[in-house]
């Protein structure tokens, strides 16, 4: 039976719960999730909030390759990745990956894959806003890295 | 003069705010790579020097690397990709 | 700052959405949950429903333990751990391990760890019930295992 | 004889289901182990034959390995713990 992909990039909040019922199935005896928050602070400095911006269209093509990628690496039934844009206030999710699969190893191992996958490829930056008014930052997943994303 | 044709240029995030808009024509090469792609946009926006070593181009929402020969068609969307952070 | 270990063993619905914003917390940056949810077959067998059975104050001290050693090995910050007794039919969730986290890898890695402890260390049994009407059988988690649960 | 003390002996999930009983009090030596208890408790009930060499031991909430030493006193709470199927 052909299992579900979904894939958004949205300024709505994301709902956790509709995902994860979303991605259940009679033949799931397990559901894995990923949530991503907006942290109150980075490297000591107190962040107020974060801003998130994405190339919408190419976002949710690079999030289809990462689902047809964990299909091909593990035994998954349905996929879910939601990305929010616009505003994300600190303890909100930014991001929500969750899979599901009939035992449980194996969507433990997709959905940690999944958000490192989407670290990677997927092309949405967040802006980084302080207390102590300083300039905001865009951020880098990958600051100093070696950069692999052309090589996909 | 090898051929040339208009391309759609996007900029995202950093490379929106120092390019000081989301989207120009740009008359590029046909055949050319990611590489020259990034030297010729920043030699019409000087003020995105700073990202042409960290920034990634995409063609038709395809990420394509810094090296890679490609043949260009009119209607294509080249977009200038900063560092991204997502998720 | 001290962080949650909740722990439950309950006849009540599991609630991930609660769950999950209980483990949340500002300076966290990732949540990773772990839901078992009743399959529909086992071993070519339809399965109509679960029942769960626990030593209910042996299971909440060895889940406290289960937090105790994630805490050792992980960098977390709040834990909950919930599992369901009674009948829990099928797509219905069983057990919710919710782990928060700074950074990715460390409430991936918890929660990983964290359903694997529960599923050899918990005093939860389940019987399944079967569609073709045959005999209710209870499971083993750890059928044909060298048994290592006295190690601990 | 060994001193014996009235110990409180718990069932659970199958053990329970073919001891008939949840909960039972039942005279075991202080000194004893695991193993021992077993025996001892699968005499009293013959129909816990087939769970000796799987089951498990709990001794005041605590598992107990098989060849443990155990010195039990009054009060003390033994459970009988079938191989367990949670998560």
């Amino acid at each position: 039976m052909a299992g579900i992909d979904y894939v958004t990039v949205t300024s709505d909040v994301l709902d956790l719960a509709a995902l994860t019922d979303m991605v259940g199935r009679e033949d799931a005896g397990a559901i894995s999730t990923f949530i991503g928050t907006t942290r109150n602070s980075f490297k000591g400095r107190e962040v107020v909030r974060l801003e998130y911006e994405a190339y919408g269209t190419m976002a949710e093509k690079q999030m289809k390759i990462i689902c047809a990628t964990l299909r091909e690496k593990f035994s998954v039934i349905n996929i879910a990745i939601a990305h929010r844009i616009g505003v994300v206030p600190v303890r909100e999710t930014s991001v929500i990956i969750a899979v599901s699969s009939a035992h449980r190893i194996d969507s433990l191992q997709a959905v940690h894959y999944g958000i490192d996958a989407v670290k990677e490829l997927v092309p949405i930056w967040k802006k980084e806003f302080y207390a102590d008014g300083s300039v905001p930052e865009w951020k880098e997943n990958c600051e100093g890295c070696t950069r692999t994303l052309n090589a996909h | 003069m090898a051929d040339t044709i208009n391309a759609q240029v996007l900029f995202f995030a950093r490379s929106r705010e120092l390019a000081g808009v989301s989207s120009v024509k740009l008359q590029v090469p046909v055949e050319t790579t990611p590489k020259e792609l990034l030297s010729l946009i920043s030699a019409a926006y000087p003020a995105l020097l700073p990202l042409v070593d960290s920034a990634a181009i995409a063609v038709n929402e395809e990420f394509k690397s810094s090296a890679t020969a490609l043949t260009l068609s009119s209607g294509d969307v080249v977009a200038v990709i900063p560092p991204i952070s997502g998720g």
